[in-house]
């Protein structure tokens, strides 16, 4: 049993591992086609393996590979897996979605000189995201989430001639590596509390309640790392900065990494170590303002963007906060929930703008669209759903995770919330049906004649919207007659409080849906009115600056942190170095040369003068003596 | 009645010190020859004055030493003297400067 | 009377390698009466010496603890050892003068003429240093310091045509006899102070000595020694006759005055003096020290490289004066100082050779004329380059190891403050022994001296040295027995 | 199986090797050098796992001195890294040096030696001639064959550790002579030292004098903080395998002798000053990075970076912790390899456009995709990813230092902003170099890796990942090791 366990895990890691060592030879030897299915294939079957585990595993199983290194004597890393419904779960939709977004992007990419190294570097995401999800120790958790933010500086840098690509990645991986620091403070911390860094230990040291104030004091600690770890991981404030420029890489890449996967690391780390953020209650609060607050900051952003990509990205900070939000109010299931549903409809968003960006010739300005509801039905129609289902038209997936998230923010009394999240939600629908009227609707403004996509691109774009319509049902409310099955699924490892199945419960559940599907149509209808007829100028005059230009909050950190950095490095190399720590040491050897130069002007050569200074020490000798005395 | 030793002492001390000046003032190298013998004299003084305040005759005997060295001395500074007035046509000090750093 | 004679007699057979010496000295003043020819002097000399060394081995062990010479000398193993050290200076000049021997410029012909005397004057201040390190009375001492001195006087002003020579022989005349006398009067203090000249009479009588005599008598003796081992302030003389000497002489004198002055001092501070320690220590330090900082910083600046190895040795003077001042108080007791004189001596001795083998008389010899020397002459070059590495202190050659049991002596006597001073002192001194280094080895363009003759050394006398004491500087760290042994042994016998 | 003689061979084969180069001429004493290094890489993967050998032979009775050698994991896995980076070195340079190539790899292997030498040491003196003794040859590789500034960069070099092993001379008399004080015999012995001290330790006052002496020689070699102006210049003219060997070899003897000496055997001390030295380690850390990240000359980055990674090691050792001390030492080797290749990978830009000026390069990986994949994965390695060797070893100095009793917690996470410093400088590097559009035609013209070349990087390459996933081969000897230091530290300690 356990062996075939080994062996499926194995599998599920190792096959893409293989591949992303595979595409870089294989594409310039035996041409892109045997790369590209190549690559889907293997995807595949890590999915495959991947759903066989899922089957196969009831309770959660631990699996261990081989001992990474020694940390203490009794204490050491391992490579080992723990498979339980979070790890599964998120599993399924990495390799699902995944092995879609190959498919996808064999069409997208093609004819591209580096295709091979795309993949290479797609497979080996899929591998760290893998490691990541599946490792039971956080080193190996911390192995992944590096290995992941590697892949997104490799993949955002991919097009690398160009400058902005290149600072782009370097952006995105110093950005998470600030995250990481807190992620590496909060293993030391947990470290020193509890003495190892396996995660079901660490669980069960806690959930024994035998927390001594010492211990207590360390894991706080720990949870302010781990809630700047995930804020940078999931760009959220004040760490977000660098998802929008990521979206500099390939558009499957921005579908895959930037909203699919690994931006919900974070929220998937907090999830699994529930139990730890439970002891500090102030912290959760605190994660919950920071969700709440970039999900409402980013929407606003997000209605000024006029690049198609950048729209999506800042919704999907939007929509990232919403689940942390979901997370300090401690309902992790329902922020999973949102996780999964966002994972379908937003891939399927990036890889419809994808094709639009395809079928266009890489233009990405929206200003530049309009129209296409003719030339690209395929991709209307499938983004029509996605739209739909992010704006929360019931019954679509989006409908479903937010109404619930929705729910448990009304059911929290906080008046902030309750403002962020109902905003966002209007907010989210209003430049959604923007995004989708400058598109489809309107005459084009464009320069290129636009086409449809092939069908490797269309298949996927159909598969996910079908995706996007029915993830709901993953998780109907029991209120509703549905059977929360993820409730159930996810129940055994996460805690969550069921909702109440009392009538008036179900009364204010209605009102709250109808509000809630009210709110989105009605941003909707506002788009559509506003923009049917777009003319390519909108919001003209100063009062528009800050907020257009992302309340300037690059340039803020720029000018703020990263000049005064070099200028101290500056300072350092300049001044200490060279002037106090070299200048002291030049100053030494030049002192002593001009002593030299100086005492050698004795040698005069005069005998009676040698014959004087002897003199002088003798009578030095004796003054010497007679002061001593 | 004897002379305190104290006194001859002084008159050693203050040969000694002639002398000296002497030879790091005067030009002439042969002068400065004299001057040396004029500072031995001195120390042979202090000698024959201690030799009589302990009554011993080791001073006597460095006396005599001191004597002959100093003739053997000046012996041998004269030939080197002379040598170099051979060369130098000159006896002052002062044009004793090949060696020395070069100014 | 007849008795005395008898005596005398007696005592001179048993101090037999002093009576050695004279009888070579002899040997060649009648040799020089029957005109021989240089080449015999030089192979007489050699031999001569050789006999003495051979002797003196012999004769050691069978040592008589018994003052010689109405109780002036003691011939102990201490001045049996140093004697031995004076023939290996002694036939070491000897060799370096042969070389000289076949070299036809002007000013070697006219003073090879008179190799006789220069090598009877040699040999007596041979016999004067066997005398210094046996005295153990302030007569002989005196005695012991002039024939020494006079000697080398002569010997400075071997070159008689040249100007530089007679003019080095002149001032070192002048100042050694003007130091001479200061030592006198201290000489003259100390007796006046303790009415004895015997070290231990002095000693005996010392407790109830006048302070105030005692002092002058004792600070006039150091300024003396301190001269003699050409310690700061008194050392200017000697970068110009250092640099006017003819190089062997040069040698001589930065070799065998050091060992002389150096035993005598510490005869005289161990001898009689021990009680005083607290009286001369510091001031003793003071000089080693200051000798040690200023003679390196100095030689920073020197131009021509005779007066910088002049301020080598001044430093090294430095660290004599500190193996003789903790040869009273370390466990070791003159081990160190003993092994810093050999080896000190072997490595300038050395690097002497190699100037001698480069130089050209007839023009001062710069730093600079080093310049890329390597490329033309690279074997003689990474002689040199071991010797002044060894110069330096840095092991693994000599030069580390025998500074490292000067430090083990001071710390051991609990005075850190002087090691690092000294300490800094050799870093300050190894900076210009690395731009000769840079010189010879690095530096692109040519100097002066890649395009001199240099000497031939037809009798292979310069290279047969050179490789002797190239081996005592390359050995002496790794595996100090090739003269530690010999040192110990002897200074067990006594 | 393996005794003491192995010891011996490999004491002296590095010695023999450099002796038979030196003999040999031109191109024939390349592949001469390239083969010896090539036998003594093998030699010295036959001790492999580090078996504890040790050998005493006499030296100098009199005073306790003997050859003492010992071997253990700590020795054992440097001189490993070496042997390995030396024959790269060699292969290297074969292609590279043009002029004196006898003396160039003759310098090499006597490098070798002395540092092999260094290592294999027990008696303290002789470790100590040998830690002198590495400078020489140093010290003619950047003079004779390095840069423009070559000179000063030299004796700035040399001076500068010459100072600070002499003043460790003076503290390790101090402990010689305080055994000898305390117990009446002489012994240099290092484990006899550390066996008696850690028994009967010396007074604190003492062991703060001493541990300062010592750091005061090691933080100059490492270099820490405020140490470490002269190893950009260094670096900077050395030739390029002169920096590969200089940051990956000599650097560590300054953390060894630390991890070997300093710290066993002055605990105490090394507990008062653990705070002050945690804090010069990170800013250490923070200053080479923010300086590395400003630099435009590749070769001067790479030299902060060192100064930026040696911070992370000597905060590992000063933290006192024993899973830092495995980080540390981990480490050590992880800088060896990394930034040894950094060095290598400049060498190959610099042997094609003779510039190290950053902003001359750009677009690489768009004409030398090979050379981009192995820079790009050195880089990640000197980022310390997880996967690389860099993370490990990080990642346990880190883990360890925060769970320090002797020092705050704060400098680790100091140390962690170091990290994400890291992170910026050699991004910045690596997108100066390979990214962006080829700056200039000289670039386009550039060609990629050739054989010779995977030759080098590939096991490299393997290293980076073979101790990245499977640290253990190294680790796990090196835990017992300092399992064994640690117990007999001081009860805070453990």
């Amino acid at each position: 049993m356990t062996e075939s366990l080994n062996v499926l895990a194995a599998l599920t890691v190792l096959i893409p591992l293989t591949g992303s060592l595979l595409w870089f030879w294989v594409s310039p030897k035996f041409g892109e086609k045997t790369a590209g299915t190549g690559a889907v294939l293997f995807m595949l079957g890590s999915f495959l393996a991947m759903s066989a585990l899922f089957f196969q595993v009831g309770e959660p199983v631990r699996i261990l590979f081989f001992e990474w290194f020694a940390l203490t004597k009794t204490q050491s890393v391992n490579f080992s897996f723990l498979l339980d419904p979070l790890s599964l779960a998120l599993g399924m939709i990495v390799t699902g979605v995944g092995t879609l977004i190959h498919l996808y992007a064999a069409g997208y990419m093609h004819g591209d000189k580096s295709f091979g190294r795309f993949f290479s570097y797609l497979n080996l995401f899929v591998f760290s995201m893998l490691m990541l999800i599946l490792s039971d120790s956080l080193v190996g958790i911390f192995l992944g989430w590096e290995g992941v933010g590697l892949c997104s500086y490799l993949l955002i840098s991919f097009w690398f001639t160009d400058e902005a690509n290149a600072n782009a990645g370097k952006k995105a991986f110093i950005v998470n590596r600030v995250g990481d620091l807190g992620f590496l403070v909060a293993m030391f911390s947990l470290f020193k509390a509890f003495g190892t860094v396996s995660i079901p230990e660490l669980l069960t040291l806690i959930n024994s309640g035998a927390i001594s104030a010492d211990q207590l004091f360390w894991t706080q600690f720990a949870c302010w790392g781990l809630v700047l770890g995930a804020a940078g991981k999931s760009a959220q404030i004040p760490l977000y900065v660098w998802l929008p420029d990521a979206m500099a890489g390939p558009t499957p890449v921005s579908a895959l990494i930037h909203a699919a996967t690994m931006v919900t690391a974070g929220v998937y780390l907090v999830c699994r170590l529930q139990p730890l953020f439970m002891l500090h209650g102030q912290i959760l609060e605190v994660l919950a303002f920071i969700g709440g607050f970039t999900a409402f900051f980013a929407a606003t952003i997000a209605i000024f963007q006029n690049d198609i990509k950048k729209v999506l990205a800042y919704s999907t900070i939007s929509q990232l906060g919403y689940m942390f939000l979901a997370v300090g109010l401690n309902a992790p299931v329902a922020a999973y929930f949102h996780l999964i549903t966002h994972a379908f409809f937003k891939a399927l968003l990036f890889l419809g703008a994808g094709s639009v960006i395809h079928g266009l010739h890489h233009e990405q300005d929206m200003r530049h669209m309009g129209g296409l509801r003719t030339k690209m039905p395929i991709t209307f129609w499938t983004m029509t759903i996605g739209v739909l289902a992010i704006a929360g038209v019931p019954p679509l997936a989006g409908f479903v995770s937010k109404d619930e998230l929705l729910h448990i923010v009304s059911g929290s009394h906080r008046s902030w919330a309750i403002f962020f999240a109902f905003a966002t939600a209007f907010m989210t629908a209003f430049y959604m049906g923007r995004l989708w009227v400058m598109t489809f609707f309107g005459k084009f403004r464009g320069h290129h004649e636009a086409h449809e996509s092939p069908w490797r691109m269309t298949s996927v774009l159909i598969v996910l919207a079908i995706g996007s319509a029915i993830a709901g049902f993953l998780n109907w409310p029991i209120l509703w007659g549905g059977s929360g099955s993820l409730h159930h699924y996810l129940g055994s490892v996460v805690a969550q409080a069921e909702f109440p199945t009392s009538t008036e419960a179900f009364a204010s559940s209605i009102k709250l849906a109808i509000g809630s599907s009210l709110i989105g149509l009605l941003g909707l209808g506002l788009a559509y009115w506003r923009y049917r007829d777009f003319k390519g100028k909108e919001f003209e005059g100063a009062v528009w600056n800050p907020v257009k230009n992302k309340y300037y909050i690059d340039e803020i950190y720029q000018s703020l942190i990263v000049e005064n950095l070099k200028r101290v490095g500056d300072f350092f190399w300049k001044v200490i170095d060279g002037r106090i720590l070299d200048g002291f040491l030049n100053g030494i050897a030049s002192r002593a040369g001009g002593a030299s130069l100086q005492l050698r002007k004795l040698q005069t050569g005069l005998t009676q003068q040698y014959a004087f200074w002897v003199w002088v020490g003798v009578l030095i000798l004796i003054v010497g003596a007679f002061s001593v005395r | 009645m004897s002379i305190p030793v104290a006194y001859v002492l002084l008159l050693s001390f203050g040969v000694f010190c002639m002398g000296a000046c002497g030879f790091l003032l005067r030009k002439n190298a042969l002068s400065l020859l004299i001057c040396l013998e004029l500072m031995l004299s001195a120390v042979n003084i202090a000698f024959v004055t201690f030799a009589r305040l302990h009554e011993n005759e080791g001073g006597n005997i460095l006396y005599f030493l001191v004597i002959t060295v100093a003739a053997c001395e000046s012996a041998v500074g004269l030939a080197i003297l002379l040598n170099f007035f051979r060369i130098k046509r000159s006896i002052r000090l002062d044009d004793a400067t090949a060696l020395g750093v070069e100014q | 009377m007849d008795s005395m004679l008898l005596k005398l007699i007696d005592d001179s057979l048993l101090a037999g390698p002093l009576l050695g010496w004279v009888v070579l000295g002899f040997l060649l003043v009648f040799m020089r009466l029957t005109s021989a020819r240089r080449e015999i002097f030089l192979g007489t000399t050699l031999v001569g010496l050789v006999a003495l060394l051979v002797y003196s081995i012999y004769s050691m062990g069978s040592a008589p603890s018994t003052p010689l010479f109405m109780a002036t000398c003691l011939w102990d193993s201490l001045s049996q050892m140093v004697n031995i050290i004076s023939i290996l200076i002694c036939l070491a000049v000897t060799l370096m003068t042969t070389a000289g021997n076949d070299n036809d410029s002007k000013v070697y012909r006219d003073a090879y003429e008179h190799i006789p005397e220069f090598l009877i004057c040699m040999i007596f201040s041979g016999f004067g240093v066997g005398v210094l390190a046996s005295a153990i009375d302030l007569s002989a001492l005196f005695l012991g310091l002039e024939i020494l001195s006079i000697g080398i006087y002569c010997m400075t002003g071997f070159f008689r045509t040249d100007l530089k020579s007679t003019e080095a022989a002149l001032k070192y005349l002048l100042i050694g006899a003007f130091s001479t006398v200061i030592f006198l009067y201290g000489v003259a203090f100390i007796y006046g102070a303790t009415g004895a000249t015997q070290y231990q009479a002095i000693q005996a009588a010392i407790g109830s000595a006048n302070p105030t005599l005692l002092l002058f008598g004792i600070l006039f003796l150091i300024a003396g020694l301190g001269f003699k081992l050409a310690f700061v302030p008194f050392h200017l003389y000697t970068a110009d006759v250092y640099e006017g000497a003819p190089t062997p002489v040069t040698a001589y004198m930065a070799t065998i005055i050091k060992v002389g002055a150096a035993v005598a001092a510490l005869r005289i501070f161990w001898g009689f003096l021990g009680t005083q320690v607290e009286v001369w220590g510091p001031f003793w330090l003071g000089l080693c020290v200051l000798s040690i900082l200023l003679g390196n910083l100095v030689a920073l600046q020197q131009r021509t490289i005779k007066r910088l190895l002049a301020f080598s040795s001044i430093s090294h003077a430095g660290f004599i004066g500190l193996g003789v001042y903790i040869a009273g108080t370390q466990a070791q007791e003159t081990f160190a100082l003993m092994s810093y004189l050999v080896v000190y001596s072997a490595m300038s001795l050395g690097s002497f050779a190699m100037v001698n083998y480069f130089e050209d008389r007839s023009r001062p010899f710069l730093v600079e004329d080093l310049k890329g020397l390597g490329q033309t002459k690279l074997v003689p070059c990474l002689c040199l380059g071991v010797f002044l590495l060894g110069l330096a202190g840095i092991p693994p050659f000599a030069g580390f190891m025998i500074k490292f049991w000067i430090f083990q002596g001071l710390i051991e006597s609990g005075n850190f403050m002087p090691a690092i001073l000294a300490v800094i002192g050799s870093v300050i001194g190894a900076a210009y022994y690395l731009r000769l280094l840079i010189f010879m080895f690095v530096s692109p363009e040519r100097g002066a001296a890649n395009f001199w003759t240099g000497s031939h050394d037809r009798f292979f006398s310069l290279r047969f040295l050179v490789l002797v004491t190239l081996l005592v500087t390359l050995l002496g760290s790794i595996r100090p027995q090739i003269y530690a042994d010999w040192i110990l042994a002897s200074l067990a016998l006594k | 199986m393996l005794n003491s003689n192995y010891l011996l061979v490999l004491l002296l084969f590095p010695f023999f090797a450099s002796l038979t180069v030196a003999l040999a001429s031109g191109k024939a004493a390349t592949w001469i050098s390239i083969g010896l290094s090539a036998v003594f890489f093998v030699i010295t993967c036959v001790g492999f796992p580090a078996a504890e050998l040790r050998f005493s032979g006499v030296w100098f009775e009199p005073l306790g001195l003997r050859y003492g050698l010992y071997l253990d994991a700590y020795a054992y896995y440097l001189i490993l890294l070496s042997a390995f980076l030396t024959l790269i070195c060699c292969f290297y340079s074969s292609g590279v040096i043009k002029t004196k190539i006898a003396g160039y790899h003759s310098l090499f292997h006597l490098l070798q030696g002395t540092v092999v030498a260094c290592l294999l040491c027990d008696d303290l003196v002789f470790f100590y001639i040998f830690w002198e003794a590495m400078l020489i040859p140093m010290y003619f590789i950047i003079g004779i064959w390095g840069g423009e500034r070559r000179v000063y960069a030299a004796m700035k070099f040399f001076l500068y550790t010459f100072a600070g092993s002499l003043l460790m001379l003076v503290a390790l008399i101090a402990v010689y002579v305080a055994y000898f004080q305390q117990t009446g015999v002489w012994t240099a012995s290092f484990q006899t030292l550390h066996a008696h001290f850690q028994a009967n330790g010396l007074p604190l006052e003492t062991q703060l004098w001493i541990f300062a002496a010592f750091v005061g020689a090691f933080a100059i070699k490492v270099p820490l903080f405020p140490f470490h102006t002269w190893l950009p210049d260094a670096h900077v003219e050395a030739p390029t395998a002169g920096s590969v060997i200089l940051a990956g070899v000599l650097l560590k003897m300054g953390t060894y002798g630390l991890m070997r000496f300093a710290v066993p055997l002055l605990p105490e001390a090394a507990i008062v000053f653990a705070p002050y030295l945690c804090a010069l380690s990170v800013i250490g850390i923070i200053l080479g990075a923010l300086v590395a990240w400003r630099q435009t000359d590749i070769k001067k980055l790479v030299a902060y970076s060192s100064v930026s990674h040696l911070g992370f090691v000597t905060l590992g050792i000063f933290m006192m912790t024993e899973t830092g001390w495995n980080g540390a030492y981990l480490q050590m080797i992880n800088h060896g390899i990394s930034t040894g290749a950094l060095f290598l990978l400049i060498g190959f830009l610099y042997d094609q456009r003779h510039t190290r000026n950053i902003e001359v390069y750009g677009g690489l990986a768009k004409i030398l995709p090979a050379f981009s994949v192995i820079f790009l994965i050195i880089t990640l390695s000197s980022v310390a990813l997880p996967g690389t060797n860099g993370f490990v070893g990080e990642f346990l100095i880190l883990m360890g230092s925060f769970q320090s009793t002797v020092a705050s917690w704060g400098w680790v996470v100091g140390a962690g902003v170091g990290v994400v410093l890291g992170a910026i400088y050699m991004l910045h590097l690596a997108q100066k170099l390979l990214y962006g559009a080829p700056s200039s035609k000289d670039v386009e013209a550039m060609t990629d890796l050739r054989p010779r070349e995977w030759i080098m990087y590939l096991p490299l390459v393997i290293l980076v990942f073979a101790i990245g996933f499977f640290p253990g081969w190294i680790l796990d000897p090196i835990r017992e090791k300092t399992a064994e230091i640690f117990s007999m530290m001081p009860q805070i300690l453990r």
